[in-house]
């Protein structure tokens, strides 16, 4: 799929397959093909430095972009599904289980997203029940008990809006979560891949360290919703998302997540093995630095990591970073 | 109830004497409505109330000492939508209401027993919860946490503040946190939820009490109604979401008119045993 | 409503009520009816010191005993009820709350029985669903929060045996509680009532003090299905009930419970008034023995009070006490 | 896998050579059967086995060291039903079977790593759970917490023996009890439910595993299916107590082919880091 932002690189690669498919195998072509193949390797890499937040969005939501299987085969090299909230059901939005990254084992929680739309109605879209953030306390917990880090990897539009959700306590079981992974003894590294849809999102990303992917978004309320409440005009989202300040470098710079992880050029959706490598590196070395705090510390350190989010010194608000 | 008594006055000099109930349309007089401390005689409507009004329901007279008065909402984001900058918008906020943010903090007694209050404003940017709002949470539950003291939130809010995008959605981690601690000490935490709590309130320190209290017919949940409609396309049920329903799928733990909420929290607190 | 194994008393009251109904007020007959209830007494006094196992079945779930309303008015000056289980909903057929036995405070979890068929359908019999058994744990846990003592009043049949109580996981949530009762930090007093259901009971059973009314039963099974799986007829339920040893006096004997409180002559039903405050005054008593111990020391008695039934010494079976 | 190696030789005496699938009815050689560890290569159908036989397929060779061997069926209430004495039911069980108790425990390696196990056998007055069984459950969770090494028990079984009265329902509080312990100090414990797993000790040691395990179909619920009807007064689904169902209501993690169990037991106890 192209993103309509796209169209001048589309355009060009049309024109570089149509030479590519022409019989004669001259020089002249072969040359004219490379320097093609530069120029369009020039405008995206110039592209996908300077997207706009909207532009993100859409690589964010990107339908080929890696979702949680993918990492899963890609970046771990074992992964032990392990089923149920142990009171209700088997979410399939959120899943979880013991994972090996390299040499390391921990306890992986994420939201599970589709490809195809029949995959997608199977996990929900990504959006987690109660039942799905009650499977991930009791995964995290268990990693409590085994002395396992906690790996999270983010990627929902939010929360599952239902009745069925409503009644059986999404707020509950956020809530809970929230209050829970706050005083956890194990190192909890979080990872936001795709989108981080608000409550469904942070529901399973109290970390002590919150990374995101070059192109995802983290946000307090979609950028649509904020336009449509703000704007009174969803098509007015773009706006919503350049003033929502959604996007990594944003959130790094207001001290909401600890790193990026650089995509490859065109997003992660172009190359998922060197995105793999990329995430793969990058946690592990977390992992590796986590692993010599204590568990007090680890509780302290997430703490104060929260505290200082929206901090008053002298009760002057105070960005910290 | 001080407040209740000194606002009659005011009253009676206007015109229009009825007040009519929002929930069953019953024509009420105006002092017989502040009378009944805002609630409907005809369907025990719970009214939204302003902190200072709740404030005058609970704390004994004089004993209340506001934390952190001085925090207004910042605006990390240099937010602006279509009607113009939020700190424009904030800043009206706190002169219309003389109200510096979404809550009211501080300490006080209750019926003679010293506790920590916290007192949300739905009046203050639809009761929204941004970096202000969880800072003085925050603040509030280290000082009942340093002071051993019982920590009681009255919610009444439409979620995260948009205006300060991410960092509102952190005040439910951090507000979340703060909680933990107390858990981990042994200090009570009460959470009383009026009408509305919802979104990001009701996923953070809304739902975690210790006891989860609700006024009647409150509104209690994450999505909106109408979010959930167009998701499920099937019409709710008509008590989705009141206090009630939340009682009948086990979140809350008591519902408490508005007249008997005071005792029924020091009633509550007798339970807890300092160590 | 009168018992079986009570016709001939019954028929002697009858005689009593009619001489007390004649309007001729002479000393004779004074002393004649002097005479009657002096017999009645005796007779009773004998009836019910002597009952079968299967008659003290019957009296243990006489309609007319005292349920968990009755306990909750007559034994404890003030309760606050608690509701739900923060994830599902709020059981009927077990309830719990703060409550007050003179001036001790405490954390009140048991099993709540009608005394109308209406008020029965309402509270599911006294049968705990998985609900139940999940919000008695939450205000467990919340009582060792706020360093309250636990006293449970058991009075049920079973657990639930129903389609959704399976599917939401009646085992789990009985198993969960017997494992987490084992731990508890704060004194947990358990007193049976009326009738202690098998699984249903214990779920809400695990006590530092396990105590009985003297016509209470405690039982692995009923009478009624034990008869009908071991002697292939449920009519030999009194048989079962004999062979079951489910009386206090043989509970005691087995070393299960650690006291008997005693009912008032011709059971709790005749005389609720004598019946709370033998409860109070035992409940009292044991809470003030409980509070001077330490948290360790109450996990640790707990614990080999457990591990004590059934167990082998130098691998012959040993019964304690 | 030395016993059904060595069993086959005996099978093959018998004239008759097949086993029908007591699930699907399909007609399985013995052999064939025997091969496929008791599984029906048609529909998966893992037929219940003996204790000995499930050892077999668990620990290396020769490293299996029996706890308690000697502790066998107590009669505390000198029980009686229309068969008679439970005592001597008890005995001629133990003399049938070769087999002391509902349940066998020790510790043995698994592909190198030690473990404390526990495999009930169904044979056993139905793997019901009375004061033997208990105790050894006990022992071996506390030999497990003294050695800090990971306990497994495989259930099978219809619940409580009612010969041993309330002693046989206080083992679910004591076996509880003691797995309580290994939480707290952080060892392992791991439940595997096999065919069937109900009653009692479903509602105890088997359903709070740190994994809940399952082999495939098998029967796994509280209630008995008959009773439950007789309540609720209409027809349960097919599937009604399956693992499969288990698994899709939350209680189940992981269903785990018999093959392939020991290798998927060892993958799991990776997972845990001694402190
Ligand atoms: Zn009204
Ligand atoms: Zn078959």
């Amino acid at each position: 799929m192209d993103l309509e932002f796209e169209k001048s690189l589309v355009e060009l690669e049309q024109q570089m397959s149509e030479l590519e498919g022409g019989s004669d195998n001259n020089q002249q072509l072969n040359s004219q093909v490379t320097q093609l193949k530069r120029k369009i390797n020039s405008m995206r890499k110039k592209l996908y430095a300077d997207l706009t937040p909207w532009q993100t969005v859409q690589v964010a939501r990107h339908p080929e972009r890696p979702v949680l299987r993918d990492y899963i085969e890609g970046v771990f090299s074992e992964f032990i599904e392990l089923h149920g909230d142990r009171a209700f059901g088997d979410d399939k939005g959120i899943i979880g289980g013991f994972a090996s990254i390299g040499r390391q084992r921990v306890m992986l929680i994420g939201h599970q997203k589709g490809k195809t739309t029949e995959e997608n109605i199977a996990c929900n879209f990504g959006m987690g029940n109660p039942d799905g953030y009650r499977k991930a306390l009791r995964l995290m917990k268990l990693a409590e008990k085994y002395n396992l880090p906690v790996v999270s990897f983010i990627d929902t539009p939010g929360a599952y809006p239902g009745l069925e959700a409503e009644a059986r306590g999404q707020a509950e079981a956020i809530a809970r979560n929230l209050t829970e992974m706050a005083r956890l003894e194990v190192p909890v590294v979080v990872l936001v891949t795709g989108e981080g849809g608000s409550g469904g999102a942070l529901g399973i990303g109290v970390g002590n360290v919150v990374l995101m992917l070059s192109h995802a978004v983290y946000s307090v309320i979609s950028p649509e919703g904020c336009a449509s409440i703000l704007w009174r005009d969803g098509s007015k989202a773009p706006e919503a998302a350049a003033a929502l300040k959604i996007t990594a470098d944003a959130l790094l710079e207001l001290g909401v997540i600890d790193g990026i992880i650089e995509e490859p050029v065109g997003g992660a959706h172009r190359d998922h093995a060197a995105t793999f490598d990329a995430v793969k590196t990058e946690i592990s070395q977390q992992l590796a630095r986590l692993k010599k705090m204590s568990a007090r510390r680890l509780v302290e350190q997430r703490f104060k990591k929260f505290a200082m989010l929206g901090k008053f010194d002298n009760r002057k608000y105070a960005v910290h970073r | 109830m001080g407040w209740f008594t000194r606002k009659k006055a005011a009253v009676e000099e206007k015109p229009d004497l009825w007040t009519v109930c929002p929930a069953c349309k019953a024509h009420v007089y105006k002092e017989e409505w502040q009378a009944a401390l805002k609630v409907c005689p005809q369907c025990n409507y719970h009214e939204r109330l302003a902190c200072t009004e709740r404030l005058a329901l609970l704390a004994d007279e004089d004993s209340f000492m506001e934390f952190d008065a001085d925090i207004r909402p910042a605006d990390p984001l240099k937010f602006s939508d279509a009607k113009g900058p939020y700190a424009d918008k904030a800043q009206q906020t706190v002169e219309k209401l003389k109200l510096n943010e979404s809550i009211l903090t501080g300490g006080c007694k209750m019926n003679g027993r010293s506790v920590v209050l916290g007192i949300m404003d739905f009046r203050f940017l639809g009761g929204s919860l941004a970096s202000g709002t969880g800072e003085k949470i925050f603040l509030a539950a280290d000082y009942a946490l340093r002071h051993k003291l019982p920590f009681i939130i009255f919610s009444a809010s439409g979620g995260a503040r948009m205006h300060e995008g991410i960092l509102s959605l952190m005040q439910m981690a951090k507000t979340c946190a703060a909680i933990a601690r107390l858990n981990e000490d042994g200090i009570p935490y009460i959470s009383v939820m009026t009408d509305p709590t919802t979104g990001g309130v009701s996923a953070s320190f809304a739902m975690v009490g210790d006891i989860n209290i609700a006024e009647p017919k409150a509104l209690i949940g994450f999505a909106g109604r109408r979010v959930i409609e167009q998701t499920i396309k099937q019409k709710l049920p008509d008590d989705f979401q009141t206090a009630e329903y939340l009682q009948e799928h086990g979140f809350v733990d008591h519902i408490v008119n508005r007249a008997e909420m005071k005792d029924f929290l020091c009633r509550v607190l007798r339970y807890w045993k300092e160590n």
